[in-house]
């Protein structure tokens, strides 16, 4: 065990597998000797050669287009996107290959590849660098979504989006990736996908949430419960496939929900679950399903950004809203 | 040094076999002899894939077939690249590679379903080391590129070779690929199928460059441009490229100008946008009939020959249709399981509605 | 008035506007002389001549990245992507560009550009000819979105998107580019974008949905109307901005909701329907709403796509099960 | 023709204020003579721009702005571009092109703006046909095609210009508007300030052509390179390429050979990746001094003079920072007023409460 930052265990975690996977290799743009512009590959050329880390050039979808390619070929290619909005430009090789690549062959090909990415905002950085666009990816059949919200769970979870037969999309909090420490185990420390988190349990409203966000709601659930509402804080860690079952079996209990997320309000994954309890769990509700997300506009720049993102007296307001309803 | 030059580039074009039949022996002899055998092995090729695309075009017009895009005046391409190829390399062919993936080792069954719209269509062969056809023009160019990579990484002595038309250059993915390939000098071959038409949009509305082989200039590596209608030279020049990949030497892009002779695909209408007189120009270039040329003038292969070759050629396509059309129909739910090697508990669920649906439409059905 | 097909329709709405506007133009990959693959601008290069009927390189975010240079230059664009399955190449213009040339210009530059397509399956075509993946962009900011359902909505909707100051995505159904004729007003037709409309009225359940699957959802409502079940029809048309107001107003009568889409069921359209209707009118709702859509796979291949897409008794069957909650 | 050349291509190199600052007569004269005024003019734009960088640098690090990419070392290709361009051109730079903007119009406070994070640092002034930054890399240039698409529709006689870095030109979008602007020989020139890296990634891992330059054969037309520190070198190259272009003779690519001399922005570390070295040769190569250096010897600048000049150049800096201080608060609204023409009503309502929110922020603020 060690405190590490995400960014840390997230290394850690490269460094882990490299070590183990030889055919596992790192591609993208200044992940060399830069160690890529947040030093998530800080250290692993030096350890393992140019051949294994390599910088490529400025081209996204050169990027994610070759790593489908070496991934059919039988490596485990890494690719990091410098930030979630440059990923833009590889959407057709996402969309159209990556997540159709073991389906087109019928088996014959797989394309175990993982994207990963700094997402969301908070970090004072230009335009196109506070993205939070998941939805587009869940919304895709064949890729996998992954977001961690801590140290430990980033280690765990890449460790599994690396092992993982399909090609997931790994989107790392980039705002966290210094703000928390916590003690991630050594060596092999695997979370399996597609399984949700109860972070902290309660009776009266189940917050379900994901990545940065996660820190916020705590805060809000502390602070609720001081005026005695117990809430319920779920990460949902694996956003595709979501494990509706543990989201069910909570607002079964609770009767009401609260969805955070910083991305836009409308298609975003928030939309998913509310649609899915009300589907699901419609009798157990007590109140509304509220969403406390990012407006429907594009991120605003540094001066203002601080006004995009859900805080913690909007989740307040919003469990307030749903236990008095 | 005020005005200097920094660098010369020429565009070459190489022709072996002429419009007449004729072979340039000097250009031969540059490379290993290509023997008596080998080029009515070319031959038979040819014929072989231009009767499997002529009773396409026939299984599409009554009914059996969808959609399909014809290969007709382009398969000299597809002869000299499948025997350059080795088995061991791979390849990563577009939607205009019929011919290729027969040689490749494709069942002609099999391409049948491909285009009558059956997912098993994209099946390979045991050892066959190529990629499914994909739709979105020239986005497999990375991929080929990355197989590319993938070899060179493992030290596999494999070049990989990827086809795509003239339209495909002016995607982003085309650019994207050929620079890796040129940064990284990855054994791989670019074959670019020019047949001057994307649809309906004329080669020099693609680029306003003269030749596609130029474009190599732009990623430090070598451009070709090959008479497309020539087996010999493209062999030639496709070995010689897939040799130095293998070597370490590099990527190569080797344009072949050729002509479709066709409509652009059975939903096409060609004579909306091109003259008859273009059209009747290249017929007289046309592959099969240059190498027939040839042959019969060298080898002295006689009519009698020819028709038994024929006839040999329609029995094994008429073969082939027999099986394709006494084929079990496709499993539709190949679409939840062949997607992920698990299946999530969403799609489990999705996939156990749609079971029970199945069984009311097929209920349905068989009243 | 003439009886007209609704790619005839989209041909009359492109012929009046670029008569009337000489600063349209149309782009795109064989529109000219083949009048695009599904003839939407047949006659049109014959008639504007080819600096304004322009076949371009095979190059979807050439296309809309030149499009969008054009639009901020001052002329209209109307650009045709082939199919919307070929748009993924052009995400990262759309997204990072044509949703976002006017604010980040702060006003200075618009861009009014259309962006065409053929969009859903059912045309017994290639992989990647039957996507419906709208949610993409009606989760992207700053663009709208526009599905015609019917010929004469193609072309009040088509010369509103033209005319529309931003930029519009407009999807056209392709499998009813045929299949339904009717009379279309001659001339100035305009159906003003981000206003549902009632199809069909009802009193029992709440049918929403647009484009192609409007047919089977009055199909369905036909058939449920000889059992006594009388279904409201809704077509959103404009699925960007959505016409909220509609949706609610019909489900606080009806009580009951089915939402059918084309596309794949997680994050698609229906689910912020159904989040809306759990938001707003929750004590109204006597049954889950429900959802009948795509699978969250690829559409099949011709062979089985029919299987991917809702029928008439899966809509019967989700009506019966609200109904009957 | 067996083996036959097509195509000959070569790429030029141009210099006229060479490293010591003595001028190449011979090609200056090709084109218009340029007076001692302009020369001096060049040269005071030189030392305004690298004053405005040096103050964003120490704004930078005295917390008083974001993160900043200092242009520092391509002064001569901004001032050489900007004194090219005619007001009614339209110009669409990238990121690094600080000194262009300013030189097009952009007051120095809006510069301090835009890299604080405001958006009012996007604004253009009233006749600046001038496109803001957009992030990501290379994504601009088919706007620029675009445009000069426009300007050749409406018959406009102006041309259109964009810069962008080495690191852009791997994009597909560098590619497909090069091909568009070939292909319909649009007014446009492409200026590419070639300053051998991308944040880490040295060009020689950008691609594998030994210039920029040639790429533009790739799309049939003229690729020049010129030395990036030799503004008499660039002005004349990019003049010549405007009237070309304004004469309907379509589109030029400039490769502007430099080198970047600071960190690639304040939140990069260059010496991770690069030698002091290589970063000691290149400051010898200073653009700004090498021009000091013939306006010394050819017209008696003096000390002094330049002594004024920069006194004159920190008070306007002064000024404008004092100006960019004073500036009040960004409206928050303006992320959805700015979004449409028209809010939605579901844009309304997220206003409404966002309105409703920023009231008890800002009291809270004020507590
Ligand atoms: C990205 C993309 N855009 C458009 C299409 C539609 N389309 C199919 S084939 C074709 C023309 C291809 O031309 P070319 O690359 O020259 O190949 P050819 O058909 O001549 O063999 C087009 C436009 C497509 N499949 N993919
Ligand atoms: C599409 C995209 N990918 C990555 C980035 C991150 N990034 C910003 S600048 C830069 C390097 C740009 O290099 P170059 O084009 O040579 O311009 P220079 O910085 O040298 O002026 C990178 C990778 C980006 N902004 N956009
Ligand atoms: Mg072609
Ligand atoms: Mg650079």
């Amino acid at each position: 065990m060690s405190k590490l930052s995400l960014i840390q265990a997230v290394n850690q975690a490269l460094y882990h597998e490299m070590d183990r996977d030889p055919d596992m290799i790192l591609l993208g743009e200044d992940i060399g000797l830069d160690g890529g512009v947040f030093r998530a590959t800080d250290g692993l050329i030096q350890k393992f050669g140019e051949d294994r880390v390599v910088d490529t050039p400025l081209s996204e979808s050169g990027i994610v287009g070759t790593a489908i390619g070496l991934a059919a070929y039988g490596l485990r290619p890494v690719a990091e996107i410098q930030f979630m909005g440059f990923l833009y430009g590889a959407m057709e090789q996402l969309i159209s290959h990556a997540a159709r690549i073991r389906s087109r062959s019928r088996g014959r090909y797989t394309c175990p590849l993982v994207v990963r990415t700094p997402y969301g905002g908070g970090i004072h950085a230009p335009e196109l660098h506070s993205e939070s666009t998941e939805a587009f990816f869940i919304h895709t059949p064949g890729l996998k979504v992954v977001v961690p919200s801590t140290p430990a769970e980033a280690k765990g979870l890449l460790l599994s989006a690396i092992r993982d037969p399909d090609p997931v999309i790994f989107l790392e909090p980039s705002k966290i990736y210094r703000a928390i420490k916590e003690e991630v185990p050594d060596g092999e420390h695997l979370i399996p996908l597609g399984e949700a988190r109860v972070v902290a349990e309660g009776e009266d409203v189940s917050l379900i949430t994901w990545g940065a966000m996660l820190h916020p709601s705590l805060e809000a659930a502390g602070k609720m419960a001081e005026k005695g509402v117990r809430a319920e804080v779920i990460d949902l860690r694996t956003l595709s496939p979501m494990d509706t079952g543990t989201i069910i079996q909570s607002v079964k209990k609770t009767g009401r929900a609260v969805i955070i997320h910083e991305a836009a309000r409308t298609c975003g994954l928030g939309a998913e679950i509310a649609a899915v309890i009300c589907e699901k769990a419609l009798l157990s509700l007590e109140a509304p399903v509220l969403r406390v997300t990012g407006y429907d506009t594009p991120v605003p720049l540094p001066k203002t950004e601080k006004y995009y993102f859900p805080d913690c007296d909007q989740i307040i307001e919003a469990v307030e809203e749903v236990v008095q309803f | 040094m005020p005005k200097k030059t920094l660098q010369e580039f020429s565009v070459e074009s190489i022709q072996i076999l002429d419009e007449n039949g004729k072979i340039d022996t000097t250009l031969l002899s540059q490379t290993d002899q290509i023997s008596e055998k080998t080029l009515k092995s070319f031959y038979e090729s040819m014929v072989l894939i231009r009767a499997i695309d002529e009773k396409a075009l026939n299984l599409q017009r009554t009914g059996r077939m969808g959609t399909y895009a014809s290969i007709q005046g382009q398969e000299a391409i597809q002869v000299g690249c499948a025997a350059a190829l080795q088995p061991s390399d791979w390849c990563f062919p577009a939607f205009r590679a019929t011919g290729l993936s027969v040689l490749r080792g494709t069942p002609i069954k099999v391409i049948y379903q491909y285009w009558s719209g059956d997912e098993r269509g994209s099946e390979m062969q045991d050892g066959q080391h190529d990629f499914p056809i994909s739709i979105p023009v020239g986005t497999h160019i990375p991929h080929a590129v990355g197989a590319a990579w993938g070899a060179k990484y493992k030290k596999d002595p494999i070049a990989v070779l990827t086809t795509f038309g003239d339209g495909a250059t002016s995607k982003g993915d085309f650019h994207e690929g050929m620079n890796f390939a040129g940064v990284f000098k990855l054994p791989v071959v670019f074959v670019c199928q020019n047949n001057q038409w994307a649809i309906s949009v004329p080669f020099s509305r693609q680029t306003a460059a003269k030749t596609i082989a130029q474009k190599a200039i732009a990623y430090g590596f070598e451009g070709i441009q090959v008479d497309g209608n020539d087996v010999l030279g493209i062999y030639t020049v496709t070995k010689n490229a897939l040799e130095k990949a293998r070597r370490g030497e590099g990527p190569t892009l080797i344009e072949c100008l050729t002509y479709r002779l066709n409509d652009h695909t059975t939903a096409d209408d060609a004579s909306r946008y091109r003259t008859e007189e273009e059209v009747a120009i290249w017929q007289k270039k046309d592959p099969v009939l240059r190498l027939k040329t040839l042959i019969e003038k060298e080898y002295e292969w006689s009519e009698s020959v020819d028709e038994a070759l024929h006839a040999e050629v329609d029995r094994r396509v008429a073969e082939a249709v027999d099986a394709f059309e006494a084929i079990e129909p496709l499993n539709p739910l190949g679409m939840f399981d062949m997607l992920f090697e698990t299946l999530s508990p969403e799609l489990h669920d999705q996939r156990k509605k749609f079971t029970q649906r199945l069984g009311k439409l097929n209920k349905e059905e068989s009243k």
